[in-house]
């Protein structure tokens, strides 16, 4: 039995990988070929995940093979597979989501030049991240996690002549690359401390022995890579901007799967960051502030990606909040039913976007996007869980947050999160009713039929799937949740706060009012509250002023600091002395040049003078 | 007392005598003349390799043969044929003169035969005196007379200053050693090194040889002989003269210099000096020989290391050096001669396009000029590797590293040459250079020479072994 | 001896400076000539006199030969200058100054 | 560290080829260039045979100097001709024939003097190869300026931008490198008391501390600094960018591939091994040096426009790294830092080789003249991007291992400069991917628009190189294992 699992796992996570390197050398010009390698590969992975998924169901502890790597190089690295239950749960996510979105690009990517790089790229991307959620050791996750990074740069900059893309694919990977520096040296950390990077080690004994200071500080450090990776607060602007790439790229890559990595890190080393409760404090205040200041962005957008994607953020804030005060299963779940909702999201929008050719919901509104029936009916019942309407699975999943929030101490955290929720309706709600209740319309363009061809059956599928799963998953809450208590020990019996799961809802049925009331109503002019504070509205629009925080950075102390400084150390100091020295030399052989041809007198005076100088330096040296 | 060891001598006086005969008698005729000149080289050169055994001494230590002498005899001798073998058309000395040219050329061989094998001051100073004044009118031969003339003035002029000077030395040294034999010298001397009279006469003398090797105060004469001599008489001064100077001071050094930290602090001067000196004047040169001129100046530097060392591996070091310097710079001049069929002066931008030109010369032109810098695998290498490592053993880590710096300036101007050789275009197109056979043959052998000594130097070395432990028995 | 060695090669010392202030001095080829014969003539006095404090010949026969030696060297130095007067016109050493 | 005589002279039959290739070249008449290049590339390729078959033959569980050969050469001075390959000088060798196999292959379109290009290349990596497997000191001083000898004119004559000034720039300062090596040398030979210039002799004086502690410590820094300025250490460095930019594809290709190599083995075989308590003395140093020269390296190279020199400083960056490596005094620095200079060279011949192909079609290098090359030639761009982001340290690929080993080394034994140099990895990957992006992506200029893409002959150069950075990245202990044979047992019989 053990055989099969290894087996299964390796096929599922090392298929795409082999997909990638036949799509890159031999079928680049093949696209039909790559794409059929491609879907296949992913679907016989997402089968064998479903297969392991049930067949651990019931399984007492986490599967676990490793062997020994780069032993000659001194050091102990584990390599290999920890398939435990949150391993196999993500995997199964990211399998499905991946299918999916292959499927839909089918339709979506018909026709562009690059369709099989694209796939190439796609499969690359399945590897890391299902490769990612099942390794055995910290190193091994860092490997992953970088490789999913160069994957996010290839494909948000997939349309490389369009210079923004290229821009936006260069700015997430420089600022994921920050990130990743920090998770580099909480490694370090960790490995010369605990003098082992295996995941289970760190959550068990290993960890004991660390001092308490070094323990926070490699806490800390190892956040800075969830921050990078999962657009958190500092670090948070390279999302937005990543929208430039395809959009079932943003449907998987920036909303489900990829962004989710930071989370699934933060519950894989739960254990081991609950041993410093001030480190999660300070998670706790990262989370806050990021899904605050994510969804007042949100507000103000009027790109429909945009507003997705600060949806996003905002989303792991609250993720990582609920991790952070201590709800491992609220964390867990609401990453599962957020990745569902927030892929079909954007898949809709792809959809409108892909047949109206334009971002701006104003717009999309006034093109009359409510004649595609499906897409319609999707997006509202992904928005309506995004805003945690039951029986949605977002209504379930944000109660347990908001359950998870009122256990803290501090009620602060709890506020923050009921105006979280007020908010996520609010903005969600607002690009409904825009969307789907525009001011004005083109008569003509309303009014065409829906086009019912090969390619929109092909995005239409995977639309209705998934908005199927928004609404079942929420039922599955109690099955996965004594799926997890495998590895933690969940108190099932957590008191019920049902006040607060009722405060939630009315919050967010007050949000959707509000934005009924200023985009749905007949004679609304559908200009949000926060459009007529302009110095307000431009803080939003500007993300904080964050982005130009690191252009002025990145211009001044970068380019125009250190390397015109050390470029000029370099030519004028370094260069210059040994030029200068060069020509010394040279303008020495000139007058030593010029002393050769003196008359004849003066050359046998010196060489008179030379004699006497050494008789003298006789007597000289002699005292 | 059997002539028989004075073999090359007998021989190379009577070919002198030879050409004397025939400028009085016949007409000149160059063809003749290079032919005959020619074949009384070879044979000379078999004359010396057949008496390199010979041991023996001849008035008293005078002249002494030993396995020494005879290495420099055959040194000296097949330079001389080398150089011959260059005046294949002598442009530059007028049809007249050809017989006199030759004839001073055996005189001034036959005179550096009898100063390498000299055991006596006198029979040193006679001798030196010979081949520094068949020199000065060689120089002096040259067709288009403002330039040789000037030359010879100034090398007549510096050179009998240094004479003077040697013989003021050697008069100090006689004064306090009592006897004018180098053997007797060295059982004499070593007691009193210290004394002022002695040491400085021990200067003063090397001062005329000093003159020879172009060592630093010396030196003044040896740019504008260059310059002003014909190529194959600079070419002769710059290969047969050198070995001949190397000689001497390493024998008189050997026997006479003693173990004192004043002589080695005075040899360190000279020679940081001469390095210099020689190699920064030569950066500034624009005429190809002037530049060879100072490169000389400069490697004469670096034998003084090899000599201050004054142990048995700075004593083969020396020789080495000397053989070596002999196989480079003769394969440079053989460029410089080929390259002037008029026996005009070459400035260093005239030699643009040669590795189109002719392919072989530009190549030997390249070896010997790495070889001259010290690039490793060539004969220069071996020699300053040799030199420094006797350097070394005697502790003296600051001047080797001021050498090396010296060699790192030398490469520059060296690539300035090989940069004009191989990177300009002449501005008019230059006929291909069709050099004849042996001219050929002979530049080929010779860039094998330097890059096979180079490789494997081992023989050499073994030979430059034998003859050093002649100085060392001396002692 | 008459007089201490050490007092002979002072005066041949003297006359070596001479000689060779009378070289330089002089704007004048022969008289460069005539600064290094009194350059061999002191080294002559300082042989005689070492001569006679080892109480030997070498010095003496040494003079002869340096007597020999700067008789060649005269007339191929004067050759030489004769010939470049003839040609230049002048014994002056500066306008010899082609070779740069 | 005992030696194991090879029954077949393998490491004399590798010099023995290049040297037959020189002569085959040199007697072949120089209007058939077409000969000459076939010829040229069957004698590289034999070389690699070779060393390939020397790589994979050589016994990891021995260890130790094998394949040894040892004829004396100059008795009187105790100089002997020995070649030997231990887990150090053996991926360096495999280095050089990868390098040079390619490196010829680079150049098939060059048309100016080819024979003259050939021949003077050969004798370029004949200097390299030998310095590799010899295990004397005169001799690896030899070779050493053998593969300096061509490196003037190939510059000169075949070079691009500035093309003299660079070409003198780098041999003056390469010749003052071995101005101090060379006297170094010579001190230790006397001080050993061995009277000989075998390595392994000297070694073991090393070690035994006959060579007295102020002597080591004299002879290391002259040492360091000399084979340093060669490894492009950090105020040593100016020459690298200049000499690259100026030199032609292939000879960069050698150039930064492996003659940067040369000097860091230099300082790793002659100064490390031999003067052992030198070494723990000036360790600090060096670190700081390396250090520097990385954070140097990152941020230079972000201002730079044209494409080599941007190539240039980036090594520089790499070679700190190496430096760093060296400088932990651990096995796992020392394993790190041989492996990433490995990794270097083939990467950065990669970038030098596919510049050259660029170059060739575009006759530009200046970044801000390139654009949109990607749509032009996608297979082309390919090879850049993949060894751009090679040297930016993306897993699966050769320089992460490399950087990841040494790090972990440096963190441990100077915690502040391994924080400096990870910091680095995002400057680094700044300016790299500023450079992809401004040469390949974007809009399509139309000066470009005509070029066609690589075809597959010309690929085959660039095609290995990728190849072997993707294997060793995916599967490192093929290099770790043959190096950990030769640093465990340097590290553990060490003096304390």
């Amino acid at each position: 039995m053990a055989y099969a699992t290894l087996a299964a796992l390796i096929l599922a996570t090392f298929l795409p990988f082999a997909a990638f390197l036949l799509i890159m050398i031999f079928t680049r010009t093949k696209p039909a070929l790559s794409a059929r390698l491609s879907v296949g590969a992913i679907a016989v992975s997402f089968v064998c995940s479903v297969l392991l998924l049930t067949q651990n169901w019931t399984a007492p502890g986490p599967v676990e093979y490793s062997t020994q790597f780069l032993a000659s190089s001194g050091l102990n690295i584990q390599f290999g597979f920890l398939a435990d239950q949150l391993g196999l749960l993500m995997l199964t996510i990211v399998a499905t989501i991946s299918l999916l979105v292959q499927i839909y690009s089918l339709g979506y990517m018909a026709g562009d030049p690059g369709f099989s790089r694209y796939y190439a790229f796609m499969s690359l991307f399945a590897w890391a991240m299902l490769s990612l959620s099942v390794s055995r050791s910290l190193l091994q996750i860092y490997i992953f996690w970088e490789l999913v990074g160069l994957s996010s740069y290839l494909l948000i900059g997939f349309w490389y002549e369009k210079f923004s893309a290229s821009q936006a694919g260069k700015k997430a990977f420089v600022m994921t690359r920050a990130g990743d520096v920090a998770f580099f040296l909480g490694l370090f950390v960790v490995l010369l401390n605990a003098g082992n990077l295996g995941v289970l080690e760190l959550n068990g004994p290993a960890a004991r022995g660390m001092p308490h200071e070094i323990l926070t500080l490699s806490a800390l450090l190892i956040f800075g890579g969830i921050v990078g990776k999962s657009a958190q607060f500092p670090l948070m602007t390279w999302l937005p901007d990543a929208m430039e790439g395809p959009t079932p790229v943003s449907a998987l890559l920036h909303s489900a799967t990829m962004v989710a990595a930071g989370v699934f890190l933060f519950a894989r080393l739960f254990p081991f960051f609950s041993l410093s409760p001030r480190a999660m404090g300070i998670f706790l205040a990262i989370g806050t502030i990021s899904m605050l200041l994510a969804s007042t962005m949100a507000m103000v957008s009027r790109d429909i990606k945009r507003v997705w994607a600060y949806s996003t953020i905002s989303q792991l804030g609250f993720m990582i909040m609920a991790l952070a005060a201590g709800g491992y299963f609220a964390g867990v779940f609401h990453l599962t039913t957020h990745a569902g909702f927030k892929a079909l999201l954007f898949l809709c929008s792809g959809v409108f976007i892909h047949h109206l050719e334009t971002n701006d919901i104003y717009d999309l509104g006034r093109l009359g996007s409510r004649r595609f029936k499906i897409p319609t009916i999707s997006i509202v019942i992904a928005a309506a869980a995004l805003s945690g309407i039951p029986p949605l699975s977002g209504y379930f999943s944000k109660e347990s947050i908001i359950t998870a929030l009122a256990g803290l101490s501090n009620p602060l955290w709890l506020l923050a999160g009921f105006v979280g929720v007020f908010l996520t309706a609010y903005y969600s709600f607002r690009v409904m009713f825009v969307m789907f209740f525009p001011k004005e319309i083109e008569p003509e363009k309303v009014h065409a039929q829906e086009p019912y061809d090969a390619g929109y059956r092909a995005m239409a599928g995977p639309l209705i799937v998934l908005a199927a799963a928004t609404v079942l998953l929420g039922f599955f809450e109690a099955p996965l949740k004594n799926f997890l208590a495998g590895i933690i020990v969940i108190d099932l019996q957590a008191p019920e706060h049902d006040w607060s799961h009722i405060a939630a809802l009315v919050l967010a049925l007050c949000g959707i009012a509000l934005a009924w009331f200023e985009f749905g109503r007949r004679g609304a002019e559908q200009v949000g509250f926060i459009d007529k504070i302009p110095p307000l509205y431009h803080l939003f629009a500007e993300r904080w002023y964050l982005d130009h925080a690191y252009r002025l950075f990145v211009d001044l102390v970068i380019d125009r600091g250190i390397s015109w400084l050390l470029w000029q150390n370099d030519n004028k100091v370094i260069d210059g002395t040994i030029d200068e020295l060069a020509g010394g030399t040279v303008e020495g052989g000139r007058i030593s040049a010029f002393l050769q041809t003196v008359m004849i007198q003066y050359r046998l005076l010196a060489i008179f003078a030379v004699l006497v100088f050494l008789a003298f330096y006789f007597f000289f040296q002699k005292i | 007392m059997n002539w028989m060891i004075a073999a090359p001598e007998i021989f190379y006086f009577a070919a002198a005598l030879w050409f004397l005969m025939l400028s009085f008698f016949s007409k000149p005729d160059a063809r003749r003349e290079h032919l005959s000149s020619l074949l009384l080289a070879s044979l000379g050169v078999l004359v010396c390799l057949a008496s390199v055994g010979s041991q023996g001494y001849i008035f008293i230590q005078a002249f002494t043969a030993d396995i020494f002498s005879q290495v420099f005899k055959v040194l000296l001798s097949l330079g001389l044929f080398l150089i011959i073998a260059l005046c294949g058309n002598l442009p530059d000395v007028g049809e007249r003169r050809i017989q006199d040219f030759y004839f001073l050329l055996f005189t001034c061989t036959l005179a550096m035969m009898l100063l390498v094998s000299a055991g006596h001051l006198l029979s040193i100073f006679v001798s030196l005196e010979v081949s520094s004044y068949s020199l000065y009118i060689l120089v002096s031969l040259r067709k288009n007379q403002d330039f040789g003339l000037e030359a010879g003035i100034k090398y007549f002029l510096v050179g009998t200053f240094a004479s003077g000077v040697m013989l003021f030395g050697m008069a100090l040294l006689y004064s306090s050693s009592g006897t004018t034999y180098l053997g007797d010298m060295a059982r004499v001397l070593p007691g009193m090194i210290d004394q002022p009279v002695v040491v400085i006469g021990l200067v003063l003398t090397l001062g005329g040889f000093f003159f020879k090797l172009a060592v630093f105060p010396f030196h003044f004469w040896a740019p504008d002989a260059y310059q002003g001599a014909s190529n194959q008489v600079a070419a002769y001064i710059a290969t047969v003269s050198k070995v001949a100077a190397v000689a001497v001071i390493a024998r008189v050094v050997a026997y006479a210099g003693q173990e004192s930290t004043y002589f080695v602090h005075v040899l360190v001067i000279l020679s940081v000096a001469s390095m210099t000196v020689g190699n920064l004047a030569a950066i500034a040169q624009k005429d190809l020989k002037r530049l060879l001129a100072f490169s000389t100046i400069a490697h004469s530097g670096y034998i003084l290391i090899g000599i201050l060392a004054l142990n048995p591996t700075g004593w083969s070091g020396t020789i080495f050096y000397a053989l070596a310097l002999l196989a480079m710079k003769f394969t440079a001049f053989l460029v410089v001669v080929e390259l002037a069929p008029e026996g005009q002066n070459l400035q260093i931008n005239d030699l643009a396009g040669l590795h189109r030109r002719s392919p072989l010369l530009a190549l030997a032109l390249m070896v010997s000029l790495f070889s001259l810098a010290g690039i490793p695998p060539t004969i220069g290498f071996t020699g300053k590797f040799l030199v420094f490592v006797a350097a070394i053993e005697r502790g003296y880590i600051a001047l080797v590293i001021i050498a090396m710096i010296n060699v790192v300036i030398s490469l520059y101007y060296y690539l300035l040459v090989i940069r004009a050789a191989y990177l300009l275009e002449p501005s008019i197109e230059l006929p291909a250079l069709k050099p004849s056979m042996p001219i050929k043959l002979l530049a080929g052998i010779s860039t094998g020479v330097i890059v096979a000594a180079g490789f494997f130097p081992y023989p050499l070395i073994r030979v430059a072994q034998a003859a050093a432990q002649v100085l060392l028995v001396g002692r | 001896m008459i007089v201490p060695l050490s007092h002979a090669l002072i005066l041949a010392a003297i006359l070596f400076g001479l000689g060779v202030f009378c070289a330089v001095a002089r704007r004048n080829l022969i008289m460069i000539v005539l600064g290094i014969e009194i350059m061999l003539n002191s080294a002559s006095i300082a042989f005689v006199a070492a001569a006679l404090r080892w109480q030997n010949l070498e010095g003496q026969t040494f003079v002869l030969f340096i007597l020999a030696v700067a008789a060649t060297e005269v007339s191929v130095g004067l050759a030489i200058i004769v010939y470049a007067f003839k040609r230049t016109g002048s014994f002056d050493p500066g306008n010899y100054s082609m070779l740069k | 560290m005992h030696m194991e005589p090879a029954n077949l002279p393998y490491l004399s039959a590798i010099l023995a080829t290049t040297v037959a290739g020189l002569i085959a070249i040199m007697l072949i008449p120089a209007e058939k260039k077409e000969l000459i290049r076939r010829v040229s590339a069957i004698f590289s390729g034999i070389t690699l045979v070779i060393s390939l078959l020397l790589f994979f033959s050589y016994d990891r569980s021995m260890g130790g100097f094998q394949f040894v050969e040892d004829f004396s050469w100059i008795p009187s001075l105790g100089i002997r001709y020995t070649n030997g390959v231990d887990g150090f000088s053996l991926p360096n060798l495999l280095l050089t024939g990868i390098v040079f196999f390619t490196g010829v292959l680079t150049m098939w379109e060059m048309e100016t003097r080819v024979k003259e290009f050939y021949a003077l290349y050969f004798l370029l990596v004949t200097g390299v190869f030998g310095l590799f497997m010899s295990l004397d000191l005169f001799f690896i001083f030899v070779w050493y300026d053998v593969s300096l000898f061509p490196m003037y004119l190939l510059i000169a004559v075949w070079g691009t931008t500035r093309k003299e000034y660079g070409a003198m720039k780098l041999t003056l300062y390469l010749l003052a490198g071995s101005a101090l090596i060379l006297p170094a040398v010579i001190f230790l030979y006397f001080k050993s008391g061995t009277g000989s210039f075998g390595f392994v002799a000297l070694m073991q004086s090393g070690m035994s501390g006959t060579i007295a502690p102020w002597e080591q410590k004299f002879a290391f820094i002259l040492l360091f600094l000399g084979f340093g300025i060669l490894a492009g250490v950090w105020p040593f460095h100016t020459w690298s960018p200049v000499g690259h930019a100026a030199a032609p594809h292939a000879v960069s290709m050698v150039h930064a591939g492996v003659l940067m190599k040369i000097g860091a083995f230099g300082v790793l075989r002659v100064a490390i091994m031999l003067c052992p308590v030198g070494w723990s003395y000036w360790a600090p140093l060096m670190a700081v040096l390396a250090a520097i020269g990385i954070i140097y390296g990152a941020f230079v190279g972000l201002r730079q426009t044209d494409l080599k020199y941007v190539i240039g400083y980036s090594s520089v960056s790499h070679m700190g790294v190496v430096g760093l490596g060296l400088s932990t005094m651990s096995i796992e620095g020392l394993n790190g830092a041989v492996f990433q200079m490995f990794a270097h060279g083939i990467m950065t011949a990669l970038l030098f080789s596919s510049i050259g192909y660029i170059y060739d079609r575009t006759h530009t290098k200046m970044v801000p003249e390139l654009g949109g090359l990607s749509r032009v030639m996608p297979v082309a761009s390919t090879f850049f991007i993949l060894a751009a982001l090679a040297s930016m340290g993306i897993p699966g690929l050769a320089n992460f291992w490399g950087e990841l080993v040494v790090f972990i080394a440096a963190f441990r034994t100077y915690p502040t400069l391994g924080v400096i140099a990870v910091l680095a990895l995002v400057v680094t990957a700044l300016f790299m991917l500023r450079v992809v992006q401004h040469t390949f992506y974007g809009p399509v200029n139309e000066k470009f628009s005509h070029l066609q893409d690589v075809s597959f002959f010309l690929g085959i150069p660039r095609m290995i190189l990728a190849a072997v950075l993707v294997i060793v990245g995916l599967y490192p202990s093929i290099l770790f294992d043959v190096i950990h044979t030769a640093s465990a047992p340097f590290i553990n019989g060490l003096p304390k």
